[in-house]
């Protein structure tokens, strides 16, 4: 693989691309791919052979791979701020006539958080799943699409032109299709994984049609390239300029980026195609941190700040925004009505994406970066805290059934604690920096309307999050029946998952120092390839800061009287009374799936039905079936012509004759 | 010698060819279909003779001999075989033989 | 009107009766002979036109010979049986009459157009009459038939020769168990009945 | 006045002589010395007289002649017609060796009467005078009523017969009124008299001049030939003899029906086409086409649901007389050496067909129906593959000679600007190749019910089989020579 | 050994296989089995040497031999290959050891079974490497006959139905192209010649043109086919044994694709530009609605036989967009839906082997009972809907943004056509492989064996190996491409006087 690794500057789709890292076969982007690939295919063959091993096995390879990153990374920051992008071109793959892509890696700024994301935070998910899935029968299977997932992610991660990106793209959908339905016995799971991937098609529907406009508009898929025509293409709006190379007018800069927003609204679970991430809670817990939380799931954020100059050169980015708030809000008004404690992670997840689509589309894209590493904490940890108490709870997640864990399983108890005050926006806790950079953003934006929605959604997300916390971790211990009657005693964490709830939780309290408002050293390294966004200056950080603050606050004090304090069943009953309808909706998530359900799945159905058992059956095969039998009809009546009577014969043939000779009689009439 | 338009001959051997088509088709008499065959070629014969006049030539005159010959053997073949069905089925009616059909 | 006329009006009715006659006689004898009557006449018709040794041929070898086999296969199954004047195909009648009259109009119509559009007039009797008169008619046709008509006449013979074949092997008896007046009945019944049900 | 022979050149008949001469043979020494020869020696000398024939016939090759005063015309064409004649003669007289012993037919007689029928039909093929051809036409239809009805002991061959012979005699006389109205418009019934008839008399400039005159007497007469040769191609309408009279016949007699009967009655019809009516052709083309056309179809169509398998290929030798129609069509030099091509090749093929047909079939042909072939190729592989490749060549499927046939004729048609003719011929031979798949379906797809008993195949008939069959794949593959031939079996005076 | 030997042995290795395998002793069917296995490997293995000798970059025929067939008639027996045809042979000669191996399992009359599989190769490596446009016909028409007795003898319960159906849909097709081929001939000046390569010049008016080119697809669009003339293929697929399936699948519908790209465009530019519109919506069409028809099929090898429909129409689009993406895509999708849709069938061949019977109403769970079947099945299914970095995208993307170039709105229903894909197949999957067991025999289901392995390991290797580099396939493609893409796109010289004076 990276034996086709040149030097940057020698492939003949990227030659006039020059970074200023260097890379040799060895610190060479590629091995990141390499390792979980290579564990992967290892794991698929060999499998059950290595058998229990293949948990630490998988763990190891994508644990180098982490260290890969780290390498890189060192070797980026010892370059100089604008040198720090390494181009590797491994391959030609798809080239025809001028059409020419070829499997490129892109190592700069922006992909290394990312890189460094997926590897630490994913292995840390292997280590905590090799106790998590312990016994199951499919164990190596398990490690090997966690790996394939975490190649393919790597590879999106990586990409250095939309079409290996998209490989990337619908590869880790893929590898979520098979983890969602990794017990593919229940018919919940495999019903999940076939959502999962067909919502997600769709998107990529319009990821592809946006790739091809961009092929035809630019030229090229590379994405530097396409960042530079669209970059330029901005410019020659105001300035008149045209360079050198293609640019991509506004218009359809417009068009290419809506359009491939669209698959990221399907990656990322954004209005309208996040239905199918609640449901993605089929799979085993350890795949929805990964998967569902921590990485996946933020690919499309990860695009919008890839392509920002794409997206800024048109108006696309009013629409990510827009987008963005409004599912953070949505989503986060159906997590305050939910019971499973996954979905309510699952419906946080889908509104702390939209956040980061907030932040994107304000361009804050140093801001939704950075949201998005310590979501990827702090949720990964909170949904290895679920897992731990569903592991613990025979598999239970209704939240009704659970309480008092805290005292129960006290490691469980105190990390969740962390990330539920981390996701509510407590300061000093990650949550609260990131929650303040995108906001802050907004504002400075302009885009008070956008920022009345996040602080909404702030106050919101403290509540349904303290809401579960409460449920779960305080008051009465509380466990389901099964457990009961099978005499269980309620256990904690075991070491290989304390082992990775632990760090999550130390990351989720000091993420924040990743882009402290004073140092903003994430900001400053992504600035390259981002660009800098403006922060607000003088006193504005600190109220805003402070609203944010409030608003979490005002969300656990609302949880707080509805939950804990005792009369808090009374007040939920008469708040029930009084607002039943929005209520009743948001438990019913809005009746969206019913919506779809209708709309689409049903009328498509009917005209499948319909093409296959009337129109094809029927309609296009009865006409040719039809010829077949009225040639049949025709004979069985001209048998009976064929008489067997003599005279009828010579009946016939005078018919004929007397047919010949009018025919000349005529003609000779008409002389 | 005559001053009989040839026409009239012709029209002669029409009406007899005709009333031989008509008799073969509507007579079941195997026996009488084939005089009815014979009817129509005694009308050719006549055109024939009456051509050979118009043209002046006795060609046409040959022809109604080769005509002959050839009704002399078709009658000794075909009598034969519809008497060797007519001994078998004791009947010449051509209707009653309809075993090949459709 | 001359003699000539009158003969041709005789012969005309008598040929054309005749014809008519047989259409309508159940009995086969009474065809036969009808027929005979037709051929007469048409031979009377074939001396009108100065065909004498034609017109003699007809006489003995149609009217003296075929007839006469006619008339002997008649005899052999049976003088006396009369045939039904009823018609058991549908529509049978219905389109030979139709299509007779029809036939009828328009070979009268095309040879008469035919005739005068080929501009054949009556002017070959005179040449015919100079043949008949030298050499004279048979020899005249002896002339041609040795000569132009050679290969016709020698095929003749051929074709006598299948008659003659054909008939001797139609005639024979079948060999084995089959007789002639006994058909085999069981295997034909069978095929019948399958015919049956087959319908 | 000496009489004015003119110079007997026996050499232009001299194919037609031996083979009556050897019928006369064939009889005589069965009643001079019966049954203490060698088994075949019937045969053998029938065999002998046809080989010689033939030889006879090729001798004429390129010297085109119009012999004995002008009777006959010995031209490639002539030629071509007539060794194919032999050929299926031969063949006929193989596979009927044994069928005729089985089925109580006496021999000699058999064989004399295919002799004289070949005799006659090579006479047709030469006629260049229509009473030649009328005569040629009686002798070799008045042979195959007997033959068809040789099958004493069955009803069925007696009907057969006697249908065929009433429908034939009464079609003759269609036949004769034809050649009674063109001696009336021409006063001859030379073919090449007529046609340069035509031109001398300046008729020719006078039909020009006046489109319609023509109609007049020789265009009723054409069409009235037409209707007697399309009788014997088994032309629609006047086809409805053809099922009957093949269903009844004895096998063997069927195959030479199918074959013989049709390439002597189409060469007839492009003799007279060529010779006649080429002057004329937008006068009578419209009418064949129209032939052609519910020719193939309606045999195409009806053979889909028949059962007896003769009478299936009776539609289908139908259905490719219409094909063959097609060439006749195009009226020039290809649509006549593909007609050729495609009669030569259908003949050895349909001879094959009903040779294996004659096999299967048993005493008094008693297995005839569809249903007696189920599961044939398990019990006789070489049989069912033969009939397969006798059945896909009918069908015109490549590598087979069927399809060289109708490549060539339906090329012809386009060639001459009738392609929308050949689309209607290909869409009919599609309708046609579902019957012949039909028999290939209950050979190899269906298990046979009962025991079959088993067939045993003499010699001389699995001789022709696998003749026919190697023909038929050398005539699919390496059909150049034979094309050529065709090519050159142009008109002495033709065109 | 040159090419041009090299290349008629290859055509004609199998063909003397078949009859050596008919020559075999009835009694002793393991004897025609392993001749047939051996033939089809040595017929691969000659045709990786025509893969090599094959020069990259050109665009003409290569290894071309010519003799006098009938010299009578202008016909010759001409054969080569080029980057086009080079892969058809490749994937002929690459899925008939695979076919043989699904054989493996037929137990009655397996002497004429071998032998009309072999006969069936030579019959489909003659369409692809004829260049007489007779000889090419000749093939066209003898794959037919085999296909027929496959189909007939060893299909399942409607076979005859399916059978007859399939011949004479085709035959119909073919025998409109037979007369365009004759008229074509004649209407060329000079003697009479079937050489495609001279008949490449004849100039044509559009009128005839239009003729011609219709009789020609009428053959091709059966053969393809597109909607509405594709009722055969459901039924001939499904009935089919399941090597028939898969030459069906893998190798005759190509013939119909390839003769659209060899002889249908090039022939008939001006037609064909004309046309162009017409087929895109025949394509789309067929995308779209095989999809759908295949989404509802209750059985199985139905279902895959209609998602060909689907396929069929993505070459089909990318034939006729007149781009090289375009038409390279499509080409390189021919090879890709051979391998994938073959090894579809490949499984469900395997699946019925086990089960006896294709309704996926009785299936349920069976990844639990055979996992590594599963596991290959859901691995071919990903190829067909698409998943990028496996064969099966680089065609379809190349197809879809080759009309994208040129058509901008069309790719939309096409590329909706992607999403359907994941819709049938997936759903199928689930329904086949997923949720509990539910009935009890299909607990007990052995997994692969290792002949199965060596008949999917291949596909799988190709599969990949297509998706991930598939540069080599379409280097030697792209010139021979591009050659027919030029003739789309531009004008011909043909003028009204040269056209007119042709018209009798």
């Amino acid at each position: 693989m990276t034996a086709g690794a040149t030097l940057n500057g020698q492939c003949a789709s990227c030659s006039h691309l020059t970074g200023g890292m260097e890379v040799s076969w060895f610190l060479n982007p590629g091995w990141l791919i390499a390792f979980p690939l290579f564990g992967a295919l290892l794991l698929l063959f060999f499998g059950r052979r290595i058998g229990q091993r293949a948990g630490v096995f998988a763990s190891g390879l994508l644990g180098l791979s982490f260290l890969v990153g780290l390498i890189l990374f060192a070797t980026q920051l010892s370059h100089e701020g604008q040198q720090r992008t390494a181009y590797v071109h491994m391959f030609d793959w798809i080239t025809v006539g001028s059409f020419r892509v070829g499997a490129d890696l892109t190592l700069d700024q922006l992909s290394i958080v990312m890189v460094l994301v997926v590897t630490g935070v994913g292995t840390l998910i292997h280590i905590y799943s090799i106790g998590y899935m312990e016994g199951d029968p499919r164990y190596p299977r398990f490690f090997c699409y966690l790996n394939l997932f975490a190649a393919f992610m790597l590879t999106l991660v990586l990409a250095g032109n939309l079409l290996l990106l998209y490989v990337g793209w619908e590869g880790v959908g893929l590898c979520s299709f098979l983890l969602i339905g990794f017990w593919f016995e229940r018919a919940k799971a495999s019903n999940a994984a076939k959502k999962a991937f067909l919502v997600n098609r769709v998107g990529d529907f319009a990821f592809l049609i946006g790739i091809f406009v961009l092929a035809k508009a630019a030229s090229t898929l590379s994405i530097p390239l396409i960042n530079a025509a669209a970059t330029k293409g901005l410019l020659s709006q105001t300035q008149k300029l045209f360079g050198p190379g293609p640019y991509l007018p506004a218009g359809i800069a417009t068009v290419a980026a809506l359009l491939l927003f669209a698959g990221a609204t399907g990656k990322s679970a954004q209005i309208p195609l996040y239905v199918w991430l609640p449901d993605a809670m089929e799979g085993p817990t350890p795949v929805s941190a990964l998967i569902h939380a921590a990485t996946m799931v933020t690919a499309g954020v990860y695009m919008v700040a890839r392509m920002s100059p794409l997206f800024q050169a048109g108006s696309a980015l009013t629409v990510v925004a827009w987008i963005g708030a409004l599912t953070a809000l949505w989503a986060a008004l159906m997590a305050s009505f939910e019971f499973d404690i996954k979905r309510v992670l699952a419906y946080s997840t889908i509104s702390q994406l939209g956040y980061m689509f907030l932040a994107n589309g304000v361009q804050g894209y140093s801001a939704a970066m950075f949201h998005l590493v310590t979501h990827a904490f702090f949720k990964a940890l909170m949904f290895l805290g679920a897992g731990a108490v569903m592991h613990s709870l025979a598999g239970e997640t209704d939240m009704r059934k659970m309480g008092g864990l805290r005292k129960a399983m006290p490691i469980t108890g105190y990390t969740f604690l962390v990330g539920w005050l981390a996701i509510s926006g407590i300061f000093p806790l990650a949550g609260f920096w990131s929650k303040d950079a995108i906001l802050a953003s907004a504002w400075h934006q302009g885009q008070y309307a956008l920022w009345a929605i996040g602080v909404g959604t702030a106050l919101l997300t403290a509540f349904y999050m303290s809401r579960l916390y409460f449920r779960v971790f305080e008051g009465p211990l509380l466990v389901p029946d099964e457990v009961e009657a099978h005499n269980g005693r309620v256990h904690d964490a075991p070491v290989t998952m304390a082992v990775a709830l632990v760090p999550l939780a130390l990351l989720s309290v000091v993420g924040g120092a990743l882009n402290l408002p004073g140092s903003l050293i994430l900001e400053h390294f992504l600035e390259p390839v981002v660009g800098r966004s403006e922060v607000p200056g003088g006193l504005t950080p600190w109220l805003l800061a402070s609203t944010a603050l409030v608003a979490g606050l005002a969300g656990i004090a609302l949880a707080y009287l509805l939950y804990v304090r005792s009369d808090g069943r009374a007040r939920r009953a008469s708040l029930y009374g009084r607002l039943k309808v929005p209520i009743v909706a948001a438990a019913n998530k809005f009746y969206v799936d019913e919506l779809y359900g209708r709309a689409i799945v049903l009328p498509g159905k009917a005209l499948a039905n319909f093409s296959a058992y009337t129109l094809d059956a029927r309609g296009i095969d009865g006409v040719v079936r039809g010829t077949g039998e009225l040639i049949a009809g025709i004979s069985e009546r001209t048998r009976r012509v064929q008489s067997g009577y003599v005279r009828n014969y010579a009946a016939t043939f005078l018919i004929g004759v007397v047919i010949l000779i009018s025919i000349v009689v005529v003609r000779l009439g008409a002389a | 010698m005559t001053s009989v338009a040839p026409g009239f001959y012709l029209i002669l051997a029409g009406l007899m060819f005709t009333i031989g088509v008509v008799g073969v088709l509507v007579r079941r008499n195997a026996i009488v279909i084939f005089m009815f065959v014979e009817l129509m070629l005694n009308a050719v014969n006549l055109i024939f003779v009456t051509f050979a006049r118009m043209h002046g030539t006795v060609d046409g005159q040959i022809l109604v001999f080769f005509v002959l010959v050839v009704a002399a053997a078709e009658v000794t073949v075909g009598l034969a075989i519809i008497l060797m069905i007519a001994r078998r089925r004791n009947s010449a009616d051509v209707d009653g033989l309809h075993l090949l059909k459709w | 009107m001359n003699l000539s006329v009158l003969i041709f009006g005789v012969m005309f009715i008598v040929a054309l009766g005749a014809s008519l006659a047989m259409l309508f006689s159940p009995n086969a004898v009474h065809v036969a002979l009808f027929l005979v009557v037709a051929q007469v006449a048409l031979a009377l018709a074939f001396l009108l036109q100065g065909a004498y040794f034609v017109a003699a041929m007809q006489i003995i070898i149609y009217a003296g010979a075929i007839m006469v086999l006619f008339l002997f296969v008649i005899m052999l199954l049976g003088v006396d049986k009369r045939e039904a004047l009823i018609e058991p195909l549908r529509g049978q009648r219905q389109v030979a009459i139709g299509l007779g009259l029809l036939l009828a109009a328009e070979v009268s119509y095309s040879i008469l157009r035919g005739i005068h559009l080929a501009g054949l007039g009556s002017g070959g009797s005179a040449r015919l009459n100079a043949i008949n008169q030298n050499p004279g008619n048979v020899k005249a046709i002896a002339r041609l038939l040795f000569s132009r008509y050679l290969l016709p006449f020698e095929a003749t013979s051929l074709l006598l020769v299948v008659a003659i074949v054909g008939v001797m092997m139609l005639a024979r008896r079948i060999d084995a168990a089959a007789s002639l007046f006994e058909p085999r009945v069981a295997e034909s019944d069978t095929h019948i009945e399958q015919e049956r049900e087959a319908v | 006045m000496p009489l004015d022979l003119p110079s007997v050149q026996l050499g232009g008949i001299g194919p037609e002589i031996t083979l009556t001469v050897t019928a006369l043979v064939v009889l005589v020494a069965d009643a001079i010395v019966g049954n203490r020869m060698w088994r075949w020696y019937l045969a053998a000398v029938a065999s002998v007289g046809l080989v010689v024939a033939g030889a006879l016939a090729i001798a004429a090759w390129n010297t085109s002649k119009l012999q004995l005063a002008g009777a006959i015309a010995n031209d490639d064409f002539a030629v071509f017609v007539k060794v194919a004649l032999a050929v299926f003669g031969i063949l006929t007289v193989w596979v009927a060796r044994e069928y005729v012993e089985h089925e109580a037919i006496e021999e000699s007689e058999f064989y004399a009467l295919v002799l004289l029928a070949v005799a006659g039909m090579m006479l047709m093929a030469a006629a260049a005078d229509l009473i030649v051809m009328f005569l040629a036409l009686e002798t070799f239809s008045i042979a195959l009523y007997v033959l068809v009805g040789s099958r004493r002991r069955s009803l069925e061959a007696q009907e057969s017969a006697m249908k065929y012979f009433l429908l034939g005699a009464f079609s003759s006389a269609f036949f004769l009124l034809g050649i009674a109205l063109a001696y009336g418009a021409t006063g001859t019934t030379n073919l090449y008299s007529v046609s340069q008839g035509v031109a001398s008399q300046g008729i020719t400039g006078f039909l020009g001049s006046t489109p319609a005159s023509d109609l007049g007497l020789l265009s009723l007469g054409a069409v009235l030939l037409i209707v007697g040769l399309g009788f014997k191609i088994a032309a629609v309408p006047f086809h409805m003899w053809t099922p009957d009279a093949y269903q009844g016949a004895p096998s063997p007699v069927t195959g030479f029906m199918a074959a013989a009967t049709k390439i002597a009655a189409f060469a007839a019809i492009l003799r007279l086409f060529d010779a006649i009516l080429f002057p004329l052709r937008w006068d009578w083309r419209p009418l064949v086409i129209g032939i052609a056309i519910v020719t193939m179809i309606a045999g195409s169509v009806a053979a889909i649901v028949q059962e007896d398998v003769k009478r299936m290929l009776a539609y289908s030798s139908i259905a490719h007389a219409g094909f063959v129609l097609t060439g006749v069509i195009a009226a020039n030099d290809q649509g006549v050496s593909g007609a050729l091509f495609y009669l030569a090749t259908y003949g050895l093929t349909v001879v094959g067909a009903f040779a294996v047909i004659a096999v299967l079939a048993g005493r008094d042909e008693r297995r005839v129906r569809l249903t007696d072939y189920k599961g044939l190729f398990y019990d006789h592989p070489l049989l069912a593959g033969a009939l397969t490749l006798f059945m896909l060549s009918l069908g015109g499927v490549p590598v087979t000679s069927g399809f060289i046939g109708k490549l060539l004729v339906f090329g012809a048609a386009v060639n001459a600007g009738y392609a929308w003719v050949s689309v209607i011929g290909v869409l009919a031979s599609s309708v046609a190749m579902f019957f012949y798949l039909r028999v290939m379906v209950v050979m190899y797809m269906q298990e046979g019910d009962e025991a079959r008993p088993a067939s045993s195949v003499g010699s001389l008939a699995g001789g022709v089989i696998a003749l026919c069959a190697a023909a038929t794949v050398f005539f699919g593959l390496a059909w150049g020579p034979l094309f050529e031939v065709a090519q050159k079996a142009t008109f002495f005076a033709g065109g | 050994m040159s090419g041009a030997v090299l290349l008629n042995i290859v055509i004609f290795v199998p063909l003397a296989g078949a009859i050596l395998v008919g020559l075999m002793p009835k009694n002793r069917p393991e004897l025609a089995r392993l001749a047939a296995l051996v033939v089809t490997v040595v017929t691969f293995v000659l045709s990786i040497a025509l893969l090599v000798q094959f020069k990259t970059g050109e665009a003409g025929f290569q290894f071309v031999s010519h003799r006098r067939w009938i010299p009578q008639f202008g016909v010759g027996y001409t054969t080569g290959i080029d980057g086009i045809s080079l892969w058809m042979v490749m994937l002929t000669t690459f899925l008939m050891p695979l076919g043989v191996l699904a054989s493996w399992t037929i137990t009655s009359r397996v002497k004429p079974y071998f032998a009309f599989l072999l006969a069936l190769e030579t019959g489909m490596l003659g369409v692809f490497s004829a260049i007489d446009m007779f000889l090419f016909y000749v093939f066209w028409e003898a794959v037919l006959i085999p296909m027929y007795f496959l189909i007939g003898m060893w299909g399942y319960e409607r076979r005859i139905y399916a059978a007859m159906k399939f011949l004479l849909f085709t035959l119909v097709g073919s025998l409109l192209m037979l007369i365009a081929i004759l008229a074509l001939a004649f209407a060329a000046r000079g003697p009479l010649t079937f050489d495609y390569r001279s008949l490449l010049s004849t100039p044509l008016s559009l009128s005839t043109q239009r003729l011609l080119f219709l009789g020609f697809f009428a053959s091709f669009a059966v053969k393809v086919p597109l909607v509405p003339l594709h009722t055969w293929l459901p039924d001939a697929h499904t009935e089919a044994p399941t090597a028939g399936s898969v030459m069906l699948a893998g190798v005759l519908l190509k013939m119909g694709a390839y003769g659209l790209i060899r002889f249908a465009i090039p022939l008939f530019p001006d037609a064909a530009r004309e046309f162009v519109p017409l087929m895109m919506a025949l394509a789309i069409i067929g995308i779209v609605y095989g999809a759908l028809v295949a989404i509802v099929q209750r059985d199985l090898k139905r279902l895959v036989a209609y998602s060909s429909v689907a396929h069929l129409g993505f070459i089909v689009l990318g034939i006729f967009v007149g781009t090289i993406q375009g038409m390279t895509g499509g080409i390189l999708q021919m090879l890709n839906h051979g391998l994938s849709t073959g090894a579809l069938f490949l499984l469900v061949g395997a699946i019925y082997d086990r089960r006896h019977t294709r309704q996926i109403a009785e299936f349920g769970g069976l990844a639990r009972s055979i996992p590594i079947l599963a596991g290959i099945f859901l691995f071919v299914l990903l190829s067909s809907i698409g998943l990028p970095g496996l064969n099966g995208f680089v065609g379809e993307f190349l197809i879809l943004v080759g009309t994208f170039f040129r058509y901008r709105w069309w790719v939309v229903p096409a590329a909706f056509g992607i999403v359907l894909a994941a819709i049938y197949l997936l759903w199928a999957y689930q329904r086949v492989f997923q949720g509990e067991i539910t009935r009890e025999e299909n607990r007990t289901l052995r997994d692969i064996n290792l002949r199965e392995v060596a008949m999917l390991a291949p596909v799988v290797a190709l599969i990949v190996f297509i998706g991930v580099y598939p540069k080599p396939f379409l280097d030697r493609i792209e010139p021979s491409a591009a050659r027919v893409v030029q003739t789309l796109r531009h004008t011909s010289v043909v003028s009204g006087s040269s056209s007119a004076a042709r018209v009798p």
